[in-house]
């Protein structure tokens, strides 16, 4: 039985133990064994490591989801209380810069997979890098065309606030209202895609290093879900900003 | 000192009695179940006490039935609490036709009311006793929200829109007025009292006040001032529709769809004109945004409605609406 | 049995080898410093507000200095205190131990999330002393975004950075709970601890950056004067509070869930018996979570929302308590014919059940649509909350310590100083809230600086409360600090409980396992002697 | 699992195509008025795409259940998000006597 024990601590009791190996579970036990040298000390194997990582990711970007889902939610329901002020307003931005960019970025989506594939398959770093710094490359695109519209939007005047033109539209407070979330919308897209690129040029620098192969290339794989991620917002941004109503016609 | 130290909140209308029933029912639970846990707790911990360092308890992992009986009863009686509180909410919140009418707008930090027969008064609302009032909301900044515990009703005051609440005084007082939703500096400072009164004295007090213009011809004269009425003559051909009979009614609009005119339809009308535009007329209309108060789009309302046979919402005085300028 | 040389306290030293760990035990320990230290700053202002209440007058703070208190008060308490507390400090602690894994998944980002949420509690002290903010913890449109001319801007930031903190903790939870787990340990043998706390996680990353976005926008607002929820462009202030509580509502059950969990164990520890009806105390966690989530218009119900949709609000609330009240129910049923011990963990999980169904339940009057309208934004709504906020989600924390501060500095506290604290806490809490109840329901609305005098009485009680309340605060802080220095050392299972964490030294190495502990049976699975010897 | 699915590159090119595709049509039923059905067929392509990313470009198609799972409840979520706040907006002023 318990031998002594402090005022009202109860102490240890008999009792049989949870694990079949305790006495190895225990510090000063000391055992070494050969591991891959990416392998983190706290897990068993590689492949643990890798599905963590991944899982991961796929939980980070569920939050994303949801990151962006508010301002979706303020677009639907402001959308849903003045239609005729959304299309109108929509009529302003330039469907061409959209679609090309809609393209841009499917195609940066396409050099990503293949990145992914040819760390995956061992490919040699050169073609690695190749698909990584296409990829980018496609990327500073999309953001180019970004700084083009933006610009033609602070020249027209229509950037909400004290010196939004409120004269060039039938719907001032609707546009006004549309252009607020245009430019949180598309402005926290960029930004992803800055951080993507961010992230990918690490992982270029990497894997110029050699540092993938068939064994472990899960930062590329992981990046990959990321970049793909932002892709897909945009293919929602594309249509709910740029191609409401055309069938009104006319514009300006 | 502490003379005054009510427990428990004075009923002054007639829906206290129905929230307070249910409140009691809601504190009779909430007793039942508190006493039934820390007496189970109290009477296990003393029985069960530990008498042995090395004693284990009971090896019990669980029982089907208890786990679907207290799954059940509460189900039960939660289900009674929702339908319950559902019931009095609609009846707190539907106001019966043929309430009296009150305007009031809420600003940082002061209610300011006004009476259908031009009765203006701030921080104060006069009401009779035994007839529905009905209070129309609107605020020129901030959320706030107008509360009269006695009565049991709050509702929040939302600038942009109208939210409306009603009540029937049952007992002659003074009751506290409070603004309950978080408004600024000094929030705490916007309160005032609720006066309900015998219908006598009440028209005493309506006849005693200083003359003002109703909301109505408050609204008539904007309605010339703001020239609304150059495009809103009624007659044939103007650039904007008739208003006559507007309010209350179905209104066709351009894109096909319907809607109903009331207070929100036409506020939205005159500040955001190009929301709804209606069947057979361009969107030619400006905006009144920041060109009208809240009081003055509440007075423009009450003109427009006074225009219309189905806008008929009495005032304090019924049969005494001021009859609206002659229409071409 | 000699306790090991080497253990994670003293295997570094220096403070480099505190600033850069990525030993989830000594970053929980960093969260508990930092927890705390934001807790007496929350505390502080909670004190002055309880001052001013003194008497009717707003005669000891002006009007907007109080308004900031109880802001800086809300903030505090809950983003930099309440939501990281169980789970950022015994959580981080336990949850790799329970699994038998040598550490989280993601270490780094653990220490990360760290970082991050100290930067943003540094926004937002910076916002406090600069000058403070006073748009209550809810941050209402357009009062926020229009009128309010202290420093929003710097608090909101400060929330929305701490944010990412809440979320990568949560994601370092689930990929944990999936991919870290020993061998032999099934979802079923997870202690429930574990369990509260996957729960905790989902909603932790499903709600958090709704919130984020949702004060990000109030942030473009204000500085970009973008146009999103200004009703001068047609925007809809109403609109912010629905994206507001779509996290705030589940957030609420971020504070409660963790210390569900603490009590699922406290209550097995110390009935020395296994949980009554295990899989309805794991499964009624994700239904909270789940459910959780439907909720959230119980706070408009007069803000202006449809009355349709507050009667799916309302019927839905209601459905949320059912698993609750599960829990209760089963944790009482665990009780019977257990081998019940009163230490001070106990006496806190006691003082959770009864205060925290008081709580619950009083929670369910405002989800009765017809007497919200009533009894919304006045005390009677401070007292709900507090009751499940400080009466059970702190009761809960403080039980939790007590029962792993054995484990956690390898130590033994006062227990007859640990027992008096507990009491005092109980009885100066409900001196402190149970009046508000009243007051409550009297009309008194809250947030109000200055109050008619009718009220008094009861203000006068419940400041007196908060002062004994203080006082059983400060006692386990000068206990805890005392047997750091000179407490008697721990064995490895000082109350007899049954846990992968009692099975290893206390404190625990670094590496926690030396090698992945095969598991053959689930927690609290106590056995008598009698049976014993045919076991073994 | 550490090597994962080795997808062939000529689905990826495939899947871009389709992708390609897609847009091409969205931006040419912009132009045509269906009326309510704009709205249907826009959002339904740009479904359609994601779910093409989603499943082959981010592996989906071939990846553990729980990945369903993650992937599924984060759009689940949204929906609840949207669908719960359309809910009130819906139907504001449906009752008799309060406004929207
Ligand atoms: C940890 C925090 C926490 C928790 C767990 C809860 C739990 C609950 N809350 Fe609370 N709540 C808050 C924190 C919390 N709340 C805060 C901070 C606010 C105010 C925010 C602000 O405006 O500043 C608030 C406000 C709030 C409101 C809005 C009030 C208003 O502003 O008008 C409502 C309305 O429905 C509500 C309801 C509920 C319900 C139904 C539960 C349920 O989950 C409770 C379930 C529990 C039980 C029911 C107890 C167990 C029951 C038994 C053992 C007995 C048997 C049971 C039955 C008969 C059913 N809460
Ligand atoms: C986790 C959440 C949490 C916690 C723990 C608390 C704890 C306390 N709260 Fe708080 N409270 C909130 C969350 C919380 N509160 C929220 C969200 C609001 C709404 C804000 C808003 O409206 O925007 C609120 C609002 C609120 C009000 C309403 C203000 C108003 O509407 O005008 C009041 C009034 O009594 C109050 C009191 C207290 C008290 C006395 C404590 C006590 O339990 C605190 C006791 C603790 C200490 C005192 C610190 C420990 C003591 C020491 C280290 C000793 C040194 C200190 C001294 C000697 C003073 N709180
Ligand atoms: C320049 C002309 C013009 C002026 C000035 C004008 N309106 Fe209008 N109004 C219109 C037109 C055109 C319409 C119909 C198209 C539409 O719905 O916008 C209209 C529609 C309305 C409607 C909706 C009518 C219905 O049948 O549903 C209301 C209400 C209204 N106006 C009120 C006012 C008020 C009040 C004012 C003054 C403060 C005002 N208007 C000033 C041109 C005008
Ligand atoms: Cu007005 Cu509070
Ligand atoms: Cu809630």
């Amino acid at each position: 039985m318990p031998n002594h024990h402090p005022e009202h601590f109860p102490g240890p009791i008999h009792q049989p133990p949870l694990v079949a190996n305790l006495q190895a579970i225990q510090p000063g036990v000391h055992v070494e064994h050969a591991h891959h040298p990416k392998l983190q000390h706290h897990f068993d194997d590689m492949s643990q490591q890798a599905e963590a990582s991944t899982l991961g990711m796929w939980v980070f970007l569920v939050t994303e989801i949801m990151f962006f889902g508010g301002l979706f939610t303020a677009y639907l329901v402001y959308r849903w209380a003045d239609p005729m002020a959304f299309q109108e307003a929509s009529h302003h931005l330039s469907i061409g810069w959209g679609a090309f960019n809609t393209a841009v970025l499917i195609m940066s989506s396409l050099t990503m997979a293949l990145a992914v594939r040819a760390a995956q398959t061992g490919a040699p770093p050169k073609s690695q890098v190749f698909w990584l710094v296409c990829t980018m490359a496609l990327g500073a695109v999309f953001l180019g065309v970004k700084v083009i519209e933006y610009s033609e939007k602070f020249a027209s005047g229509i950037v909400p606030g004290p010196n939004f033109n409120r004269a060039l539209w039938e719907h001032p407070a609707g546009a006004e209202q549309f252009y607020s979330l245009y430019f949180c919308m598309t402005g926290l897209h960029a930004l992803h895609m800055i951080i993507g690129i961010g992230i990918m040029a690490v992982i270029t620098v990497m894997a110029w290093r050699r540092q993938f192969d068939a064994d472990y290339y899960t930062p590329v794989e992981v990046s990959g879900l990321y970049w793909h991620f932002v892709d897909i917002v945009w293919i929602f941004l594309f249509p709910l900003l740029y191609l409401i109503g055309r069938h009104y016609g006319g514009g300006h | 000192m502490f003379t005054n130290f009510p427990f428990f909140p004075t009923q002054a209308s007639a829906q206290s009695g129905q929230v307070d029933a249910l409140y009691f029912f809601m504190v009779a639970v909430t007793a039942f179940f508190s006493l039934l846990i820390a007496g189970l707790i109290v009477l296990f911990a003393i029985k069960y006490r530990r008498r042995d360092d090395a004693e284990v308890g009971a090896a019990i992992h669980g029982s089907l039935a208890l786990e679907l009986v207290w799954t059940i009863i509460p189900l039960g009686i939660v289900m009674v609490m929702f339908g319950w509180g559902a019931k009095v909410f609609f009846d707190l919140y539907r106001a019966p036709a043929g309430a009296m009418e009150v305007f009031v707008v809420g600003k940082q930090w002061m209610w300011k009311v006004q009476h259908m027969d031009g009765q203006r008064e701030i921080n104060e609302l006069h009401v009779p006793v035994g007839r529905p009032v009905k209070l129309v909301m609107g605020s020129e900044d901030v959320i706030h929200s107008f509360y009269i515990p006695a009565f049991r009703v709050k509702a929040d005051v939302i600038p942009g829109r109208y939210n409306t609440l009603w009540f029937q005084a049952t007992r002659p007082g003074r009751y506290h007025l409070f603004c309950a939703e978080y408004c600024g500096t000094k929030h705490s400072g916007m309160i005032g009292s609720v006066v309900a009164m015998e219908p006598d004295e009440f028209q005493a007090w309506l006849g005693g006040g200083p003359a003002e213009d109703s909301p109505v011809s408050a609204g008539a004269k904007l309605f010339q001032d703001l020239v609304c009425i150059t495009c809103h003559s009624g007659a044939s051909g103007a650039p904007g529709p008739s208003l006559a009979n507007v309010f209350g009614h179905e209104v066709q609009l351009a894109d096909g769809s319907t809607v109903v005119a009331d207070e929100a339809y036409i506020r939205e009308s005159i500040v955001n004109p190009q929301a709804k535009i209606v069947a057979g007329y361009p969107p030619t209309m400006p905006t009144f945004q920041g060109l009208v108060t809240e009081e003055q789009l509440l007075q423009l309302i009450a003109y427009v409605r006074s225009l219309s046979t189905a806008g008929g919402a009495p005032g304090t005085t019924p049969g005494q609406l001021p009859t609206p300028p002659a229409r071409q | 049995m000699e306790a090991p040389a080497l253990n994670y306290l003293n295997s570094a030293h220096g403070a480099a080898s505190w600033l850069l760990t990525r030993d989830h035990k000594r970053i929980a320990l960093l969260y508990l410093a930092s927890i705390t230290a934001f807790f007496v700053v929350g505390g502080v202002f909670a004190t002055l507000v309880r001052f001013e209440l003194l008497t009717p007058a707003g005669d000891f703070l002006e009007s907007e200095t109080y308004n900031k208190m109880f802001t800086m008060h809300g903030v505090v308490m809950v983003f930099f205190f309440l939501i990281p507390s169980i789970p950022a400090v015994l959580g981080n602690f336990l949850i790799p131990i329970m699994v038998g894994a040598k550490d989280l998944a993601f270490p780094r980002i653990n220490l990360l999330s760290w970082y991050i949420y100290v930067i943003g509690g540094a926004f937002t002290m910076y916002a406090a002393l600069a000058g403070g903010v006073d748009t209550g913890w809810t941050f209402y449109t357009p009062y926020s975004t229009a009128a309010a001319n202290t420093h929003v801007m710097t608090a909101a930031l400060g929330i929305f950075i701490t944010g990412f903190s809440s979320i990568l903790t949560g994601l370092n939870f689930i990929v944990t709970v999936h991919r870290m787990r020993a061998p032999g340990l099934t979802w079923f043998r997870l202690p429930l601890f574990v369990w509260a706390h996957y729960a905790t996680s989902l909603i932790m990353i499903l709600g958090t950056p709704v919130i984020a976005i949702t004060v990000l926008m109030v942030a473009a607002e204000r500085a970009l004067h973008l146009g999103i929820f200004d009703p001068a462009l047609g925007g809809d202030p109403v609109l912010f509070q629905h994206l507001f509580w779509f996290y705030s509502h589940p957030a609420v059950y971020i504070m409660i869930l963790p210390a569900m969990g603490v009590i699922s164990e406290i209550v097995q520890a110390f009935s020395r018996k296994n949980i009554f009806g295990y899989s309805f105390i794991a499964f009624s966690s994700l239904a909270i979570a789940v459910i959780g989530f439907l909720v959230w218009g119980h706070h408009l119900f007069v803000a202006g929302q449809s009355t349709y949709a507050g009667l799916i609000f309302s019927f839905i609330s209601f459905l949320v308590a059912i698993p609750s009240a599960i829990k209760v129910f089963n944790w009482t049923a665990t009780i019977y014919k257990g081998s019940v011990s009163l230490e001070s963990p106990m006496l806190y999980a006691f003082g959770f059940i009864g205060l925290f169904t008081i709580g619950g339940l009083t929670g369910l009057f405002l989800a009765t649509m017809g007497l919200d309208i009533h009894v919304h934004d006045t005390y009677f709504v401070v007292a709900h909350f507090h009751y499940i906020m400080v009466g059970g989600a702190i009761m809960g924390y403080l039980g939790g310590l007590h029962y792993w501060w054995p484990k956690i500095s390898g130590r033994l506290y006062s227990e007859g100083w640990a027992k008096f604290s507990a009491l005092t806490v109980f009885v100066g809490f409900n001196l402190t809230f149970f009046p508000q109840f009243v007051a409550g329901y009297l009309g008194m609305p809250r947030r109000y600086h200055a109050y008619p005098p009718e009220f008094q009485v009861l203000n006068v009680l419940s400041t007196a409360g908060a002062s004994i309340l203080a006082v059983g605060y400060v006692i386990p802080i000068i206990y805890f600090a005392y047997s750091v220095v000179a407490g008697e050392k721990s064995a490895n299972d000082p109350w007899g409980a049954r846990g992968l964490e009692w099975e290893i030294p206390s404190p625990p190495p670094t590496e926690n396992f030396t090698v992945s502990p095969i598991v053959t049976e689930g927690t609290h699975q106590y056995v008598h002697e009698s049976q014993e010897v045919g076991l073994a | 699992m550490t090597a994962g699915h080795v997808a062939p590159k000529s689905l990826y090119y495939t899947i871009f195509v389709a992708l390609m595709v897609g847009t091409a049509l969205t931006v040419v039923v912009a132009y045509f008025d269906l009326g309510f059905l704009n709205n249907v067929v826009m959002l339904g392509i740009a479904c359609a795409k994601a779910l093409l990313v989603v499943l082959f470009f981010m592996h989906v198609r071939w990846s553990t259940r729980l990945t369903w799972v993650v992937a599924g409840s984060g759009f689940l979520w949204l929906l609840i998000l949207f669908s719960i706040t359309m809910s009130d907006y819906m139907s504001r002023g449906w009752m008799p006597g309060t406004l929207k």
